[in-house]
């Protein structure tokens, strides 16, 4: 029920201009539509680069967001409100994780087929980048928010939120180019099993450690 | 920073005032109170029953109406939607209405709170203490930036919630104008 | 100044160690290097390549065993709440990460002549190359945070997620090799030591892992004393 | 001596790989030292607890 509240403020919040989403979701598309400019426009090298592409916009384009998930709230007083709320702190971090992924992910998920036509993939290819996006965004807001929570109090935390985060997410970025890859080539070769298994565990562990750097930069 | 030997007890229906220059750890204190701060070697409890007594921040943090130096308003979300939220987070049924009317707000509940001048804001954080239902107010300069009909207002709720076995902590840096116990942080 | 007191017994305990490690590391540095470089015989396949490997792989092994004590210091300092495991976490860094910058160097060196490249995407290459970043990122929150004790907590947090995450990040890189290189490079289940090898690159484990507990030690105690100084600056004992 | 340094032709990359280990843990050594050897000597410049302070 708290849980929920908080979602579905934040959601009004982001449709209110109040989050980052439409910024996340322009620099996807303009980042997604611009690399085939760098490259030879030929549907071989396209293809063959798009999974990684794709996978490394929407992990940054999540990023651009990710900056502001506990700052805003942390910068305004809210969060002490939250905090003093009925929720755990690990509660707190699971339903803002979930927050940042309607509010980002969600809208990242909905033109991530203008990436895959950017990219002049078939249908299959389509699918494969729609099916990755949408497997791997969880991990990457779970992830992220961990990072968020440790640069809550930095001064310029926002600049070294992808040094800190985007590493810890290689495992998101192989494994989602190999999810195209594989629908792309028609070939199984265990990449969604394993990009699914890699999220479970990402969103089930970070509240976690997100709940411990925000106990860290409320209270010390 | 926290001074050291603070010692000091406050009962059901009692409002204790808490006085001191800029930087005596006012702030601190209140958000010590609340379990929002870490104290190293000192013990806050709370004592509901004669055999219940509440000593961990964690648990401490659930059970304190919070009103901080900031306002935690969203300026995106009109005066309504901002103590509706507060309402459903906390899992309180408090009225809304009633909040706001008796701070003199409904007028202006449908309006983007980012309209609101910084006594208004005040008010509004203030009337989101009226919902929540909690028994321990911590306030920290709940009359800052606020008119003088306001703040006989806002006096008048802490001085009923008391009366209804509430208890208020508030720090302040000019005279709180009501019956309290009084510590003074140098 | 309960904190106080361990670190002070750690200065008294640790002081005779750095110059006794500092000797028997680089005598062990000298017998490696001679036995390294002119007494092991030129590789059947690789030639005279092979002896990068006495550099290579002692860099590599404290690039992961710096951060594994980091990860078990930063462990020790969210449980105990102790001044002195942050310190430790925090000195450990820099100097996992130059071993590791090391390995990675050497690494390319020896690819060169055997992959003729400099960098081919090779598993484990791949792998150092983020645990480099993952350090990059460790010391960068120790940069950034202003509050010492919230930069230390944030610190030691992102070294155990860190070291959760670089099993898996181990397997996804195998995994993407496996898909993308095929069997080019290394034969599967790797290429057999040699005794006459082995000999020289343990004595060269033993002097870089004395090397790093020396260099580890001492640049504790400078952190330790810095803050001494601070402490008695700010107390009005001082200029 | 010629020979040693070729290194069956591998020379510039042997040599390479020594040079840059070699050139890494001097600086980290020097470095550490360096820094290690100042604040004792800062240290030493302070009264000790309990002397007079400087003022």
């Amino acid at each position: 029920m708290s849980s929920l509240a908080l979602i579905g403020r934040d959601i009004r919040l982001a449709s209110r201009g109040g989050g980052n989403t439409f910024l996340a979701v322009a620099f996807f598309a303009t980042i997604v539509t611009l690399v085939p400019l760098g490259i030879e426009p030929v549907a071989g090298l396209l293809h063959a680069v798009a999974g990684g592409i794709v996978m490394l916009c929407s992990a940054l384009a999540a990023l651009l967001s990710l900056d502001n998930l506990f700052q805003a709230d942390f910068e305004d007083g809210s969060l002490e409100l939250l905090v003093t709320g009925p929720l755990s702190l690990e509660s707190l971090a699971a339903s803002k994780i979930a927050a940042h992924w309607f509010t980002t992910a969600l809208p990242l998920l909905a033109i991530s087929p203008l990436a895959a036509i950017a990219m002049d993939l078939p249908g299959a290819g389509l699918v494969g980048v729609v099916l990755a996006v949408a497997l791997a965004t969880p991990a990457v807001s779970a992830v992220g928010a961990i990072g968020a929570s440790l640069t809550l109090s930095a001064k310029r935390g926002g600049l070294i939120l992808p040094l800190i985060v985007l590493p810890l997410l290689a495992p998101v970025i192989i494994f989602g180019a190999g999810v195209v890859r594989s629908k792309l080539e028609g070939a199984e070769n265990g990449a969604v099993l394993y990009l699914s298994a890699f999220s479970l565990a990402a969103v089930l562990l970070s509240p976690f450690a997100v709940a411990a750097g925000l106990r860290t930069n409320l209270s010390a | 920073m926290l001074q050291r030997d603070i010692n000091f007890s406050v009962s059901s229906g009692e409002i204790l005032s808490i006085h001191g220059p800029n930087g005596a750890g006012k702030t601190s204190l209140l958000r010590a109170i609340a379990g929002l701060l870490e104290v190293p070697d000192g013990c806050i409890a709370f004592r509901l029953h004669p055999h219940d007594i509440i000593a961990n921040p964690e648990e401490r943090i659930g059970m304190v109406g919070w009103l901080g130096h900031q306002d935690g308003i969203k300026g995106e979300l009109s005066l309504r939607e901002n103590l509706q939220f507060h309402c459903r987070y906390n899992r309180c049924f408090g009225s809304v209405q009633d909040a706001l009317a008796s701070l003199g707000l409904a007028d202006l509940q449908d309006l983007p709170a980012q309209y609101l001048s910084h006594g208004q804001r005040r008010r509004l954080a203030f009337a989101r203490l009226l919902v929540n239902a909690r028994s321990l107010w911590l306030l920290d300069e709940p009359l800052s930036g606020i008119d003088s009909r306001g703040k006989a207002c806002v006096r008048q709720h802490i001085q009923r919630h008391c009366e209804m076995g509430g208890i208020a902590v508030v720090a302040v840096h000019e005279p709180l104008g009501l019956k309290s116990a009084s510590l003074e942080l140098q | 100044m309960i904190g106080y007191a361990n670190p002070k017994r750690f200065l008294d305990l640790t002081r005779p160690i750095p110059p006794w490690f500092f000797g028997v590391s680089s005598t062990l540095l000298a017998i490696g290097l001679y036995l390294a470089l002119f007494v092991v015989p030129p590789e059947r396949q690789q030639g005279d390549a092979v002896r990068i490997m006495f550099v290579h792989v002692p860099a590599a092994w404290i690039g992961m065993g710096a951060y594994a004590l980091m990860a078990v210091c930063s462990i020790w300092a969210l449980v105990n709440r102790h001044p002195l495991a942050d310190i430790a976490a925090r000195e450990a860094a820099p100097l996992g990460a130059l071993f590791t910058g090391l390995a990675l160097i050497t690494g390319s060196l020896w690819g060169k002549p055997m992959w003729g490249t400099y960098w081919a995407w090779d598993a484990r290459l791949t792998s150092f190359l983020l645990l480099f970043f993952l350090y990059l990122g460790y010391i960068a929150i120790w940069n950034v945070t202003e509050d010492e004790t919230r930069a230390a907590r944030g610190a030691a947090i992102l070294a155990i997620v860190g070291a959760v995450n670089l099993p898996i990040i181990k397997f996804s890189v195998d995994w993407w090799n496996t898909l993308h290189q095929g069997e080019s490079i290394f034969r599967s289940g790797g290429p057999v030591i040699a005794t006459v090898f082995l000999w020289p690159l343990f004595i060269m484990l033993a002097a870089y892992t004395t090397l790093f507990a020396a260099l580890w030690i001492v640049r504790v105690r400078t952190a330790i004393l810095r803050r001494t100084v601070r402490t008695r600056v700010s107390a009005g004992f001082g200029r | 001596m010629m020979n040693f340094l070729a290194m069956g032709g591998y020379g510039q990359f042997v040599w390479a790989a020594y040079a840059a280990s070699a050139l890494g843990l001097a600086a980290a050594t020097v470095l550490t030292l360096s820094a290690y050897f100042r604040v004792v000597r800062q240290l030493s410049q302070l009264p000790r607890e309990g002397e007079k302070p400087l003022a």
